[in-house]
């Protein structure tokens, strides 16, 4: 299980990659990242996971004593949170410097952004 | 107050000028600049405190747990001067950029604010997830900040940017999940304890992720995109403070890594430092240009970290030396820009008409390049000696040579500002002053502490406590004085200076300080005729003398270093004066520092090789022994052989020292060339006679001599411009001095310190009086002159005497030298380079009749009938001079019995026989009062007679000459001058090809057409920019699995 | 410093006997040169009357104060080089002022009236005399190697420099002149001499139509004559040097007349069989076919 | 009067920005009239200068008619001149004796004029066949001179269509001992008469364009 959601999260960072370095289409390349941002999540969650332990939520179904026997990692799943929150900005950020550059020149494709080079 | 308020406060004030109404922008200014400084103002506290009791760091808990089970940071004393940097200088730039700031309003100002509070964090950050974090903080930053500029490309720039970043997130997030999985934790000390041997390849990630936020070359093209187009003021944050802080969190990565990467650190960083610094060759955009460098610099650092496991404890003097000069000069140089309206390299011509500006580039320039008294001097000579001791001398070329072509295109850049035109005004508000000022102030101030820090370290110099450099300081202080108040209180202080210390001295140091200060003083006499204020001229003059003077003053390899770049460097800017000096500067300032690189080698290849010790004496070289210490003696004898301008690396001299200015040429000829062998001097006394591959290396320097002696006079006879002539003379010249030097005997040395004497003398006084002639006449070329020498009498007086002491020809002192040699080369078991040395020497005859011949005889032109003597005080020192060389042809014995004698600790044979006024050696005898008062009679009684019978002889006029019964056409065609030797031309002119001068050239060639191939990759498009990323990782993956 | 004024004297005396045979010397070659060419030529005593006619001349000009002082460098040359030699080998009378200083002096010594002459040649404006000038000095360097490698050799050869001592040397025997025991250096110094005498094929300098008689073509009057004074020491002062150099010196003055006679021959011999090189050409010959044998004999010494 | 281009008077711009006149004829030559020179004083000096000036005839190389070819057999092995102290010298500086031989043409007497001058005091001419004397078979020609001693003071006719070189050794014992009885003081004569001389050469040179005294 884990380990197919491992491979399914690194398929998902390739095809990301493999979309953002293909497309020309600025915002093909977004969701392209998002696709591997996804992939990145995905990876994290599976190596937090442990096969038979329970979500870490201290509450009453597992007490705070047993807590370390039997519920998965909880760090990978706070730093998905963070990674997600990440991801989120950047992709708006993206979005917004998508959105002057067709401003700009009307033009989503990247090649046509190449004034500074060299 | 606890570091964690610098996040905290960075975080508080974000939130408020978020709070903040549309229109409260300077308000909201307000609280920027005060947030800025409360952080600014916490890091210096934390560094005074760490400085001052030198405590250890302080770890905060933020939880109130200890780590791993929450983040924690620590501040300590590198931290703390690091936040300090990153915090300054975002508030300088807030300063600077406080137009476009309050324009934007309130969300601008909330984004740079978490861009420092983000880089703050990078430093202070244990932990590693912590530091992702910081590093996408960074990057929503950065693209915020980008859009500042009022340049539209930077938007495309700044999406760009984005793309890579995407990138690198997903292999650092990728990098840490596993490490975390490996480790159990994500406290980067906790790491560090487990090894990164366990799971290398998440280690990898990371590493390389960070790596590339350093923007390694070649995988950097977006960031130089954002350079070039973002706002100066967030380019000097991009490049000062993420580079220190991305060099930081390199550095906690290694940690982790252990040794085993830094070889990873160390190859990138290399790789980066020479690619970029030679993809900034071709650069011709400002911005893009600090770009590279800022990248080149960041390499040379990733160098570093990269050599940490050799250099100890050294290792953060060395790191920090060339970070904080770095940072300091690049975010400098950053502000300045904003000054200049275009974005060529050469629109910064507009400052040249600011001298604190100037000052303020000079200084920059200085730091980057790492010449004294800069920290990056002090680091740069730790690192080539920590480098040499542990054998990586491939490591110390590589890194000698990026910095070489990184000195040629800021130099180069400098010579524009100084040399080329522009109509565009410099308009330098306030805002745009302090950051630029306060900056400046900080190099120097730097320097200082770094100085201080050599000195408790490793027992080196405080070159800002030396005297003759703060007197040459000083002279930046008094520049809005009159020329002549300068130039009065400079001879003033260099007499002075001789008379306090003139008991210090050696025999032989004394006629090199005689030379350099008492005659250094005779040589600014002409510099009386100068008017006006002459911004510029006599602290960069000063430098040089106080260079000189360091140099035969100290006893130590680093005394001697410093001094030979300050020397470089004074004369540089003395050079680059000249009218069109700009090429010729750039070139003699490369050589020299090519030069002072092989002598840095040198040293440190010396040091290496004796105990460790203090300081490295310098004669401690006498005690190398093979294998090191032949090669000690090349680097050394090839480095100062660059100044003396020996055949191959003379290709600088004759424009540099024919360009200058007509009082330059005879500090930069007649002294200036003393300091190499000055250093020819001092290394051979040392060293004496070395073997390579079983060749005699004095004996190759005797070959090398006669070949620069040769070609050097027969390049002179094919001149036609006057001072090139002399410069090319002075190539000769030099020739003859090494060639005594290397003949590594008594009167060998004894005659290459009276061609020290002398040369200094008669150049000295031809470079004033054809630079007297060219001044009144407007030409160099001696070919639209002639007949000159009724209207310049003295002039010619000068010029008479002097090419007859060049020429050796008796009874003037330049017999003596020729006296000297033949005794000298008797003794001497070589001989073929002698059959040169022979064949140079009636070649002098050439150039020296040509010299006065074309300019004082002949026909005298229209345009100059009416030209008038040269000033006053361009005659005088000439005719001090004139003084100087009959008193030195009658009594040689002045200045070189006592030297004779004082050879004689190094040679005790062969020395000369003082007896009276007859000078004897083992093989023949010359009396020099005879032989001029013999010859004064015969002369007057000859002159006399032919008075008397010749005593009605009619005055006649240019004309009046038998020309086939014609009469001449005019003075211009009558005078035969222009390719005066042309059949020689035909029979030995193969031997005068520019062949250096197509070597040097081709290589530098090789270097554009390198360069502008690489360029090529840069296409602009992100895409190819992340291909270019994900390729680096790759192929650094394939070379590290490959280790 | 104790000076021997008899020294004075004694000088002039040899000045006196070198300025007559120079110039009936002149003449005789000249002479011998005529007669090649199967003609009488100029009595033997004509120098001495075109001398005594140049400075019977009532008119003279001048075109300055180095042309003026031209020929009194000259002179002053050719009269010092002369004296700082020793010109009898043994004799005190006519040791002349080799006091002050040895054979170097007098290697340097003779460029200075070569250098004082091109600065008065030059003032005269005259684009011949500057063109001759540049002639001769390019030929010099080429000329001067081949002779300054022999000298090397030879004084590396005795451990020397003094002329004396070089002279001192080769007594005892004809065997002793370096001639026999360097050929190589004596061949190549010859070689060069006749370089410096501006005779044919070297000539090139004087090229009496091409640039009328080059550097001295402004020269007349008593200035010629001081020069044409000069044109009877300096050759004999120079063979002077090659004699004691290289053929063993001379103990008296019969042996000298004879041999300074027979070493000017030699040029003149050359110079009456070969036509005249260009200025390129000699320059190329002498450092193809002289200097070789020099390098040899600095090598083989 | 035609006066060249190169020797008009001119305004010439010095490196100082100051411009200035430039007179070429006042600027480049001397200016100075010639003067009579006195014999030395002591008569036995001046007689021993005239022997030295007979036996040492220096000929000036400078060939103006048909007759120069007829001086050339004189250095060969068959009339060996230099036997009688007779030599040629290649400029005027140096030379004593003019040899103006045979027709010359007004152009070439120009050229003539300024040698002599060139030449020293004292000094000889020769006028070398019958063109010299009377014009020869150029009597009536547009373009020679006629009396040769209009324009420069011959000391000497050696007559003949043309002479042969024997006639000329003839002249040169004849010249000797004129100048060795003092009678060779045509220089002299020349300046006494100068204004003479000059306007009768400036009759026949229309474009005279130098200083009337070449030193």
């Amino acid at each position: 299980m884990a380990h197919l959601a491992m491979a399914t999260g690194f398929l998902l960072i390739l095809i990301g990659a493999w979309g953002a370095l293909t497309n020309r289409n600025l915002l093909r390349m977004i969701v392209a990242f998002t696709i591997a941002d996804t992939g990145v999540n995905l990876v994290i969650i599976a190596v937090g996971y442990m096969r038979g332990r329970t979500a870490p939520i201290i509450d009453g179904a597992v007490s705070a004593a047993d807590a370390v026997t039997r519920i998965i990692d909880p760090v990978p799943q706070a730093l998905v949170l963070t990674a997600i929150v990440i991801g989120v900005g950047v992709t708006a950020l993206m979005l917004a410097y998508t959105y002057r550059l067709f401003e700009k020149k009307r033009s989503l494709d990247i090649r046509d952004y190449t004034d500074l080079k060299g | 107050m606890s570091a964690l308020y610098i996040i905290a406060v960075g975080l508080g004030s974000a939130f408020v000028l978020g709070m903040l109404n549309e229109r409260q922008k300077n308000l909201g200014y307000v609280i920027t600049l005060a947030a800025l400084t409360v952080m600014s103002a916490i890091s210096a506290q934390w560094l005074i405190i760490f400085a001052a009791t030198g405590a250890h760091p302080i770890d905060i808990f933020t939880a109130g747990t200890q780590p791993p089970f929450a983040i924690n940071l620590r501040m300590g004393v590198i931290e703390s001067a690091l936040t300090l940097l990153i915090s300054l200088t975002g508030l300088l730039s807030a300063i600077h950029m406080g137009n476009a700031l309050v324009a934007r309003g309130r969300r601008a100002m909330a984004v740079l604010v978490i861009a420092i509070m983000a880089l703050c964090g990078i430093v202070l950050t244990r932990d590693i997830f912590n530091l992702f974090v910081f590093f996408e903080l960074i990057v929503i930053a950065t693209g915020g900040m980008v859009l500042l500029s009022d340049d539209e490309r930077a938007v495309s720039a700044g999406f760009k940017y984005l793309i890579v970043s995407q990138f690198i997130s997903v292999l650092l997030l990728i990098g840490i999940i596993f490490a975390y999985h490996a480790t159990g934790t994500l406290n980067i000390d906790g790491m560090a304890e487990q090894g990164a041997s366990a799971f290398a390849l998440a280690f990898f990630l990371m590493f390389i992720a960070v790596i590339a936020e350093l923007k390694p070359f070649p995988a950097n093209g977006w960031a130089l995109d954002i350079y070039e187009s973002s706002h100066p003021g967030f380019s000097a944050i991009f490049s000062a403070a993420t580079g220190t802080a991305v060099l930081f969190a390199v550095d906690k990565l290694l940690l982790i890594g252990g040794a085993e990467w830094f070889p990873v650190a160390s190859g990138v960083g290399i790789v980066t430092f020479v690619g970029a610094n030679l993809l900034a060759l071709p650069q011709t955009n400002d911005r893009r240009l600090l770009g590279y460098s800022s990248i080149a610099q960041t390499g040379l650092i990733l160098t570093v970290l990269g050599q940490q496991d050799i250099l100890g404890q050294n290792y953060l003097f060395i790191a920090g030396g060339l970070l904080l000069a770095h940072a300091v000069a690049k975010a400098g140089l950053y502000w300045l820009s904003d000054l200049v309206a275009s974005r060529q390299l050469t629109a910064w011509a507009a400052l040249k008409e600011r001298p604190l500006l100037v000052f303020a580039f000079v200084t920059f320039v200085a730091m980057l390049c790492g010449l004294p008294p800069f920290p990056g001097f002090y680091a740069k000579w730790e690192l080539a000696h920590a480098l040499a001791a542990e054998g990586r001398m491939a490591m110390l070329a590589l890194i000698l040579f990026g910095a070489l072509l990184e000195a040629g295109y800021l130099f180069r850049w400098f010579g524009y500002l100084i040399k080329r035109e522009s109509d565009e005004k410099v308009v330098c508000s306030a805002t745009q002053a302090i950051p630029v000022f306060a900056a400046v102030i900080a190099g120097w101030v730097l320097g200082f502490v770094w100085g201080e820090l050599s000195v408790t370290r490793f027992g080196l110099n405080n070159l800002l406590l030396t005297l003759p450099l703060l007197f040459a300081l000083s002279f930046l202080l008094i520049e809005w004085a009159p020329a002549w108040l300068k130039n009065t209180v400079a001879i003033g202080g260099m007499v002075a200076f001789f008379v306090m210390t003139y008991a210090e001295y050696d025999p032989l140091r004394l006629i090199f300080a005689v030379i350099f200060l008492i005659g250094g003083a005779i040589t600014l006499l002409a510099s009386y005729s100068a008017h006006g204020r002459r911004v510029g001229f006599y602290p960069a003059a000063m430098l040089m003398y106080a260079g000189m003077i360091m140099l035969i003053r100290t006893t130590d390899s680093f005394g001697f270093f410093a001094a030979w770049e300050l020397l470089t460097v004074g004369s540089y800017f003395l050079i680059l004066r000249g009218k069109e000096s700009e090429p010729h500067a750039l070139s003699y300032i490369l050589f020299s520092l090519g030069g002072a690189f092989l002598i840095l080698a040198g040293f440190a290849l010396a040091a290496s090789a004796v105990p460790p010790a203090p300081t490295f004496s310098l004669a401690n070289l006498a005690a190398l022994t093979a294998p090191v210490a032949p090669w000690v003696f090349v680097l050394l004898a090839v480095g100062f052989m660059t100044k003396t301008a020996a055949i191959g690396v003379h290709i600088w001299l004759p424009g540099a020292h024919a360009e200058a200015e007509t009082d330059v040429s005879p500090m930069v000829s007649g002294i200036l060339l003393k300091a190499g062998l000055y250093g020819l001097f001092v290394l051979l006394m040392a060293m004496g006679k070395q073997q390579l591959f079983g060749i005699e290396l004095t004996h190759a320097l005797l070959w090398i001599a006669a070949l620069t002696a040769l070609l050097g006079n027969l390049m002179a006879i094919f001149q036609e411009d006057g001072k090139r002539l002399l410069a090319y003379s002075s190539i000769g010249q030099m020739g003859y001095a090494v060639f005594g030097l290397a003949l590594m005997n008594h009167l060998g040395w004894l005659m290459a310190l009276m061609f020290v004497i002398n040369h200094y003398i008669y150049k000295a006084m031809l470079f004033l009086s054809v630079g007297g002639v060219a001044k009144r006449t407007g030409t160099r070329d001696m070919y639209k002159m002639g007949g000159l020498i009724t209207l310049m009498p003295l002039s010619f007086i000068a010029t008479l005497i002097g090419i007859i002491a060049v020429s050796g020809v008796p009874p003037l002192s330049g017999f003596g030298g020729r006296w000297i040699f033949y005794n000298a080369i008797m003794t001497s078991d070589v001989r073929m380079p002698m059959v040169i040395l022979f064949l140079a020497g009636p070649i002098a005859f050439l150039y020296l009749f040509r010299l006065i011949y074309t300019i004082f005889l002949g026909q005298l032109k229209d345009e100059f009938r009416r030209v008038k003597e040269a000033p006053f005080w361009i005659v005088l020192p000439q005719m001090i001079y004139v003084a100087l060389l009959m008193i030195f042809a009658v009594f040689p014995g002045i200045a070189l019995r006592r030297v004779d004698e004082y050879l004689n600790q190094f040679f005790p044979e062969g020395g000369l026989g003082w007896s009276g006024n007859e000078i004897t050696s083992a093989y023949g005898y010359w009396n020099p009062v005879s032989i001029m008062i013999i010859i004064c009679v015969i002369f007057g009684v000859l002159l006399a007679w032919l008075m008397f019978v010749d005593r009605k002889a009619q005055k006649v006029k240019q004309f009046n000459i038998v020309f086939s019964a014609e009469a001449p056409y005019r003075p211009e065609t009558t005078h035969f001058a222009w390719n005066f030797f042309a059949p020689y031309r035909k029979a030995l002119g193969f031997l005068v090809l520019p062949l250096a001068t197509m070597f040097w050239g081709t290589i530098t060639g090789l270097l554009h057409t390198g360069a502008d191939i690489a360029r090529r990759f840069y296409t602009g498009n992100g895409q190819t920019y992340a291909f270019h990323f994900l390729l680096f990782v790759i192929v650094a993956y394939a070379i590290r699995i490959g280790f | 410093m104790s000076f021997d004024w008899m020294k004075i004297p004694y000088s002039l005396l040899t000045l006196f006997i070198v300025v007559n045979y120079g110039f009936l010397l002149n003449a005789l070659i000249q002479k011998i040169g005529a007669r090649v060419g199967r003609r009488h030529g100029i009595p033997i005593w004509q120098n001495y009357v075109d001398m005594i006619k140049n400075y019977g001349l009532r008119s003279s000009i001048t075109h300055g104060v180095m042309f003026y002082l031209g020929p009194v460098f000259r002179l002053s040359g050719g009269v010092g080089l002369l004296l700082f030699v020793p010109t009898i080998y043994g004799s005190y009378m006519f040791s002349n002022l080799s006091f002050a200083g040895d054979l170097i002096l007098a290697l340097y010594f003779v460029f200075f009236g070569t250098l004082g002459m091109a600065l008065g040649a030059g003032e005269s404006g005259h684009p011949h005399a500057a063109i001759g000038i540049t002639r001769g000095l390019s030929q010099m360097t080429a000329a001067e190697l081949p002779f300054g490698l022999a000298v090397f050799s030879v004084a590396l050869q005795y451990q020397t420099l003094s002329v004396t001592e070089i002279v001192a040397a080769q007594q005892g025997g004809i065997l002793n002149w370096t001639l026999f025991t360097n050929p190589l250096a004596v061949t190549a110094a010859m070689l060069g001499f006749l370089g410096s005498m501006m005779r044919p094929p070297f000539d090139v300098v004087l090229a009496p139509q091409e640039i009328p008689i080059g550097p001295p073509t402004e020269y007349h009057s008593s200035y010629l004559a001081l020069m044409q004074t000069n044109r009877a020491i300096f050759p004999v002062a120079k063979i002077v040097i090659y004699m004691n150099l290289f053929f063993g010196g001379a103990d008296d003055w019969l042996t000298f007349c004879f041999k300074v006679f027979l070493i000017y021959l030699w040029s003149a011999f050359v110079g009456v069989v070969f036509p005249r090189f260009r200025v390129e050409q000699s320059i190329r010959w002498f450092l193809v076919w002289a200097v070789p044998l020099g390098v040899l004999s600095i090598v083989v010494v | 009067m035609a006066m060249k281009p190169e020797l008009m008077k001119r305004m010439v711009k010095g490196p100082d920005g100051l411009e200035f006149e430039v007179e070429p004829l006042r600027d480049y030559y001397c200016e100075a009239p010639p003067t009579v020179m006195p014999a030395a004083y002591i008569k036995i000096v001046e007689d021993l200068f005239n022997w030295a000036r007979a036996e040492s005839i220096w000929i000036l190389g400078f060939g103006t008619g048909c007759g120069a070819i007829e001086m050339r057999p004189l250095m060969t092995p068959r009339f060996d001149a230099y036997r009688y102290g007779v030599q040629w010298r290649p400029t005027p500086r140096q030379a004593n004796l003019f040899i103006i031989s045979g027709y010359l043409s007004t152009k070439t007497l120009k050229r003539a004029i300024r040698a002599y001058e060139q030449m020293q005091n004292p000094k000889y001419v020769i006028g070398l066949g019958s063109c010299t004397i009377n014009g020869g078979m150029y009597w009536d020609s547009y373009n020679t001179i006629k009396r040769l001693d209009d324009y420069l003071p011959v000391d000497l006719y050696i007559a003949g269509c043309m002479p042969r070189p024997e006639a000329l050794l003839s002249g040169f014992m004849d010249l000797k001992k004129l100048i060795r009885a003092g009678k060779g003081e045509g220089a002299n004569k020349y300046v006494e008469n100068f204004d003479w001389y000059k306007a009768n050469q400036k009759r026949v040179i229309h474009d005279w364009d130098m200083p009337d005294y070449n030193w």
